[in-house]
């Protein structure tokens, strides 16, 4: 069976997302990957969401906008949502309005037959499962497990609930259900995009989280702040973002690994702090989760817009490390990256994400997370006897150490400071030294970064180049485009500043991709490689680039 | 034993000669020398300032970070390294103009830190402009026609908020101001010392003017009623009241869980977290949010 | 007589300052074109600070770091700026520590013959007009205006003062003095970069000034509240950054032109509303007063460090309007069309400028202040019946109202919104439109932007690239380059974002010249251009671009 | 004649149904009805919650800026064109935390608008993290152990400065709410009414839990005694007050003496600096700052 999309729509409030995880975690459990995508409105209650779930064989993480089944949870939901069903495709929801449907009235047969309408979904769930063709007993597990701490009636009930949906669905399943979902024995790792970033920064050993609470970021320190215990990472809602990163700046001084997340509205009020850690020298792992601007924007979309605000923050010159992950895998890769190389070069790292990579659903076939360990930087004080904090070396790079850490005195200064951290105004020597000193490490830290990743680039006449959470999508396009028999290939960047040391190959065509409208990535890498672009695919309205919509708008 | 001149250090002060900046340096010296505290135990914080640039002229670790961010930044390193003595030294324009969201808030949290405001009335290091505590009409670089708004009581807004400690002290009387610093210090939970520091290049009055105006608190004043502390310092006209204003019994410091259920170390010396306590989640892992 | 340089040299609390514009006006008094410039130390008492005089019979603004005559007010001034002095240059200070100086005990005397202290500067003054044979009485003329407040006996005793200095000095004239200064008839207009930049806001019109102080932009906002009732402007001191440009935002947007200014540091506070004024598309002024960061840095020196922060400024895609005067009378241009597009264009603009021209003298031959007229271009109410005050149009700009104008409502909303202003959440047409709306404005507004100012481009092999307020210094190395034979030529930018069409001569070699580590505007152009640069001079000491700098770092 | 329809408009709520913003949102048609505004003549300025989306639903100029930034926006507005009646519509998030600053300073400045808390407790829109009004103990989705930290009190701060009008009201009782909205709106100066607005989603109790602990201060209650109202708004326990918790004297609002010495027209409609007015400061003006 190969790529089955179903789709759940309905009104916050109205469990689209628990429907579509529950989903998820079932088809899982039959040895499928899954790949589950979300758009929602701004609001608490209302409005129409869906949640995407693509089920393949081996892990898809591309996202798709169409729907082999749509499960509509209100009326409102099946008219909005309807252009997305294929030919073949159906429909299942509460009334009848289209042919190649499943009507089935969830509510009124929860509230008769269960008691509470609060069931519905469960039916509608089951309903799911049979025309998918599931293993019912896979799911009411799935359910049992979900419900457990609800105590055993609500399971009971539950279990019910879903084998009504489950029969109610195979009646009407006749001649329009060609699904099914055989079980195989792959189990494949099921992570969100913003449990990945959480857990991935715990392994890199952050110890310290201060935030102030905004989509799409806020879920990673409220899964951090859920397992505190297990991370031993103490997190604290600061009472704005200006407090939030200059407590992580005092703690990351202190020693402790430390991380701030925000979007671009909170990263903007966090830019003089970023030029301070760059002035001090101390790390600092800022997650900047994009969504569309300017100002408040849409607080719930997707957007690639901050990428040269996020390069250029801070008044004053500076090194500074941006990274932009490509998936749930990547960031366990990138956030290490950021963290090691913040703390190797004492330098900011601004981690760029977006809400389609945070709320997404990813399957892996594993993730190696021994592959993530972190690489500790601070100086032996034992090994130092006259201490000075920004001691001129070659690579720039001076021993860090603690307050408190040993006798050594450990002094920062947000001033133009000496070698001991004391405000200085010798504008002979000491201050061009300092200057030049945090420069150099910009120029280290360029060796470190990697390259581009590049698609069938050599065959390739037609180049796309695009970067971070869009890869997947630019995988996609570029299949689609060989079928066509169009030689196209792919440079993805992930390691967006400073930019690395590489040639693009002569003689292609290169042509950007983002989400965005003004092509920020192809700014960037016009002054630094002086490659020039042959057109362009920008999205703009706040939903994730995909593989037919990158096709569609290329003019070959 | 700790000396006075274990906190000696040779950064020529950028101050004014007889700046009482000077005053408050040498009795926060005396208080840790007194309260055996070795330099590499404290962390002075401090924002942008002439008050700000104290922690320059002793030895000891600081941190002289942003204008008006001292508390977030001195928060962030006594939550990282809880062994450290951290104390925040701050000018009234750096506290409660700029950051004063996080004084605000640091209230709510009550950190076992200790804040110490150098009050001169205006912005001195910028030349003169009128701060959160100048006095109506009073004549400034920026208002020529005096100033047209009112000033803040931090102090008042610190003891409705029942901060541990809230006390003011005067840079011309160092041995006073000392015991204040080391009574701060000792307490635990947030302490608030305001110093009245009368600013001699800037300010309309020679530090005798103030020397007439502030008196010591009495006996009789009993710093645990807070309805009379709230009183004293609302206290308007010509006397300053300085001394312990209001100090109550210690409630549970910022990070007090975490501290209890979670470590006590530094966290710096945490052990690194093991991949297999990531593997549990990743296997079917996906708990709605 | 030509270029001469006069140095005053002494501690912050001296009078430095007082006793050099004083200076100043004397000699403008004689006829002549005198340029200043500063620099100091970050203390309010102590360092040594200098205030350095270029005197010349036409305008020549450009800075020289050199004395023909130093004074002295303390021994440790003669000691650091010495070398400054020039052969058959002289120095004239208290005590005997060269040969070619005039050695006199300014505060003895002042103590024991005018019975205080405070008149030792007065008696430098005369020693200096001295030296340079000045007409005393025109010295007299400016002391007695200047003390004129103090009351006829402060005013008599600095006469007597200026008198003593006079006859003592020209005793150690006595053949070291060759300097004379012939009145003139010309009389030039004498205006500080700060000053001018104060004027201009209100002759374009700017009736709200809200900032919080920092240096180098303070003496702004406190040169309009202490010109308030001629300028009808109303000025505030807000808490923070961040208050200060919100309150500008809402007075503009209830119809007033409104402005903010500050320096890196603040401005980095700023960020998150300058994405909104782009977003809500209310004309904004900031004015950014550059110094060498990052973080405090230090907070009285110059830089030009802050060119691609200020461009990029701000989460999200939006309009904004970047530019740097070069000078004082550039000032008057620059700040009147910030004020205007911003207005025409409904964005925000940012003005760069920085210490060193905030803080310097100009002499102009005249300062057309006609041509700086404010263009206004609020909408007429009664023209238009349903109000939409987002309608889409050619031009992406919509009519604009302010509240309270007339019966038509007026709105201003942070998120995506609808053409009347209200939350939406339509992806597939509105939020595109809004967008597209918004970005239209950018390309109108780059036909607008004027091309860099060329100077003997055509003849030129090799040709400097700089903007801002290095131009004079640019220009004073041009003109030495040329007296050594080289072709070389200048490419100046004042118009820094959008970039204007422009097409950089073919065959030329480029040189990058900046007041800073990085060459931002180089990467600005490299990007928008595709020009490379054979090389470049960065100043990154704190103190300003000189024509002998330049030449002296190229290395032809 | 107003009537409140002209306050009409057909933009659909994202509130939840239900949602006590609507009982906040009629009265405030009310008041402004009842005081026979007109919508044109009025200004409403926001910052991000779901508090701050009101201005969307009724008829009038408004301002929705950034979170936490309303009240300076809107003092630009208000000193900008004074004729505007001004009001400031934001939740506990937006001006207590982002904003607490801004707040803090408008109490300083006492500019004469008026500012509308809408108090639930926590952070609704951003799904029920806790807020500077939660209190310690409660369970939020970012404080699953408790809220750890105080809860601030900006009603004892704003009478410890004297607001001139401090209020209480509840969302569930709107004649009351209109009210103490027409006496705010009519106070010159500042004017603070935090309402009591029960979260019917993230929120642990129903609407009807509010009503049983809110009481209405009584005749006996003077609202003018500055002592008595730090109390009352010091109170602890199970009941809260809600009516006049202090109103005292106006004094002078903010840009008064501009608006006397300078102008008192709108600053859109102030005429051109002649040139003139500079030539003279361009000849050999020098003064030295
Ligand atoms: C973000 C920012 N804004 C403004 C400044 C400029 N600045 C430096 S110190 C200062 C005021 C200091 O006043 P206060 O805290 O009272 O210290 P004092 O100099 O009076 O001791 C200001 C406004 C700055 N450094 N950073
Ligand atoms: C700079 C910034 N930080 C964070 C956010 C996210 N955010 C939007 S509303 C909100 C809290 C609103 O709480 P409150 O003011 O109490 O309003 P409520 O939703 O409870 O009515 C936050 C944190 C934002 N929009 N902008
Ligand atoms: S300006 Fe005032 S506060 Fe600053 S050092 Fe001088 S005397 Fe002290
Ligand atoms: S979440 Fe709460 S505050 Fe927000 S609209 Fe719903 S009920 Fe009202
Ligand atoms: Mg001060
Ligand atoms: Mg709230």
């Amino acid at each position: 069976m190969e790529g089955l999309n179903v789709v759940i729509a309905g009104a916050a409030g109205e469990g689209v997302q628990t429907v579509g995880e529950v989903l998820s975690r079932t088809i899982v459990g039959h040895g499928y990957a899954v790949f589950a995508w979300q758009e929602f409105e701004s609001r608490i209650r209302g409005g129409q969401n869906s949640y995407s779930i693509r089920i393949s064989e081996k892990p898809d993480n591309a996202p798709a906008m169409k729907a082999d089944i749509l499960l509509a949870l209100n009326d409102g939901a099946a008219m909005k949502y309807e252009p997305l069903i294929q030919t073949d495709g159906i429909l299942i929801a509460e009334k009848k309005i289209r042919e190649r449907m499943i009507p089935i009235a969830f509510s009124d047969i929860a509230q008769k037959e269960l008691g509470n309408k609060r069931y519905a979904n469960t039916i509608a769930i089951g309903a799911l499962a049979a025309a998918i063709g599931m293993n019912l007993e896979i799911l009411h597990a799935v359910l049992a497990q979900k419900f457990a701490a609800k105590g055993d009636p609500v399971v009971a009930a539950n279990r019910v609930a879903a084998e009504k949906g489950y029969l109610l669905a195979q009646e009407g399943c006749q001649g329009i259900c060609p699904w099914r979902l055989p079980e195989r024995d792959a189990r494949y790792q099921l992570v969100s995009g913003t449990e990945a970033l959480a857990m991935a920064a715990a392994l890199a050993g952050c110890r310290f989280l201060a935030a102030y609470p905004m989509s799409p970021a806020t879920d990673i320190i409220t899964f951090l702040a859920e397992h505190e215990t297990e991370f031993e990472v103490f997190t604290e809602q600061a009472e704005d973002e200006i407090s939030a990163v200059n407590m992580a700046i005092g703690a990351s001084f202190a020693g402790a690994r430390s991380m701030t997340v925000t979007s671009g509205g909170g990263f903007a009020l966090m830019a003089e702090a970023v030029s301070l850690a760059g002035m001090i020298e101390t790390p600092l792992v800022i997650v900047l989760g994009q969504r569309p601007g300017p100002a408040t924007g849409l607080p719930t979309r997707t957007a690639q817009g901050d990428l040269l605000f996020a390069v250029h923050a801070g008044h004053g010159e500076f090194s500074k490390l941006v990274l932009a992950p490509a998936d749930a895998k990547d960031i366990f890769r990138q956030i290490a990256r950021a963290f090691n190389l913040a703390d190797r070069y004492q330098i900011p790292a601004i981690v760029l994400t977006d809400q389609f990579l945070l709320d997404s659903l990813f399957s892996e076939e594993s993730i190696p997370l021994g592959q993530y360990a972190p690489e500790f930087h601070l100086a032996d004080p034992s090994m130092i006897d006259d201490y000075h904090r920004y001691r001129v070396t070659e690579t720039g790079i001076s021993p860090r150490l603690y307050p408190g850490q040993s006798l050594h005195l450990v002094t920062a200064d947000s001033d133009e400071h000496d070698s001991r951290g004391h405000i200085t105004e010798d504008l002979a020597e000491t201050v061009p030294a300092m200057v030049e000193k945090r420069l150099t490490k910009q120029r280290e830290l360029k060796t470190a970064i990697r390259p581009p990743e590049e698609v069938d680039v050599e065959e390739a006449e037609r180049i796309l180049v695009g970067w971070g959470s869009s890869r997947p999508a630019l995988l996609d396009a570029i299949e689609r485009l060989h079928t066509r028999g169009i030689r196209a290939g792919l440079i993805h960047f992930t390691e967006m500043w400073p930019l690395p040391v590489y040639r693009f190959p002569e003689g292609k065509e290169y042509w950007n991709v983002e989400t965005n409208a003004t092509g920020q990535l192809a700014r960037l890498l016009r002054s630094e490689y002086g490659i020039t672009f042959a057109g362009q695919v920008h999205r703009n309205d706040g939903l994730p680039l995909t593989g037919p919509y990158i096709q569609k708008v290329l003019p070959w | 034993m700790v000396k006075i001149d274990d906190y000696k250090n040779d950064v020529p002060a950028q101050w004014c000669p007889g700046c009482p900046n000077f005053g408050i340096l040498n009795a926060l010296k005396a208080a840790l020398t007194d309260l055996k505290k070795r330099p590499h135990e404290c962390c002075l914080v401090s924002g942008i300032g002439q008050a700000a640039k104290l922690p320059h002229y002793l030895k000891c670790n600081f941190f002289n970070g942003l204008h008006g961010r001292a508390i977030p930044a001195a928060l962030g390193i006594h939550v990282a390294n809880p062994l450290l003595t951290t104390i925040v030294v701050t000018g009234e324009g750096d506290c409660y103009g700029e950051g004063g969201n996080h004084f605000l808030h640091a209230l709510r949290r009550n950190p076992d830190i200790t804040v110490v405001i150098h009050n001169n009335g205006f912005y001195a290091l910028t030349k003169g402009q009128a701060s959160p505590t100048t006095r109506i009409g009073e004549k400034r670089s920026l208002q020529m026609h005096g100033v047209e708004i009112a000033p803040l009581n931090m102090l008042a807004i610190a003891i409705v908020h029942d901060c541990t400690f809230v006390a003011r002290g005067f840079a011309g009387d160092g041995d006073h101001l000392k015991s204040l610093l080391m009574q701060a210090i000792g307490q635990p939970g947030l302490s608030v010392v305001e110093v009245i520091q009368p600013c001699i290049t800037w300010g309309a009055h020679p530090v005798s003017w103030y020397r007439e105006r502030v008196y010591l608190l009495g006996d009789d004043y009993d710093p645990t009623d807070r309805k009379a502390a709230l009183e004293k310092a609302m206290e308007t006209g010509e006397k300053v009241a300085t001394g312990i204003l209001f100090s109550t019994l210690p409630r549970k410091p910022f990070a007090d869980r975490f501290r209890k259920e979670i470590t006590t170390r530094a966290f710096a010396e945490l052990k690194s977290v093991s991949p297999e306590k990531l593997a549990g989640f990743l296997s079917l892992h996906t708990k709605p949010r």
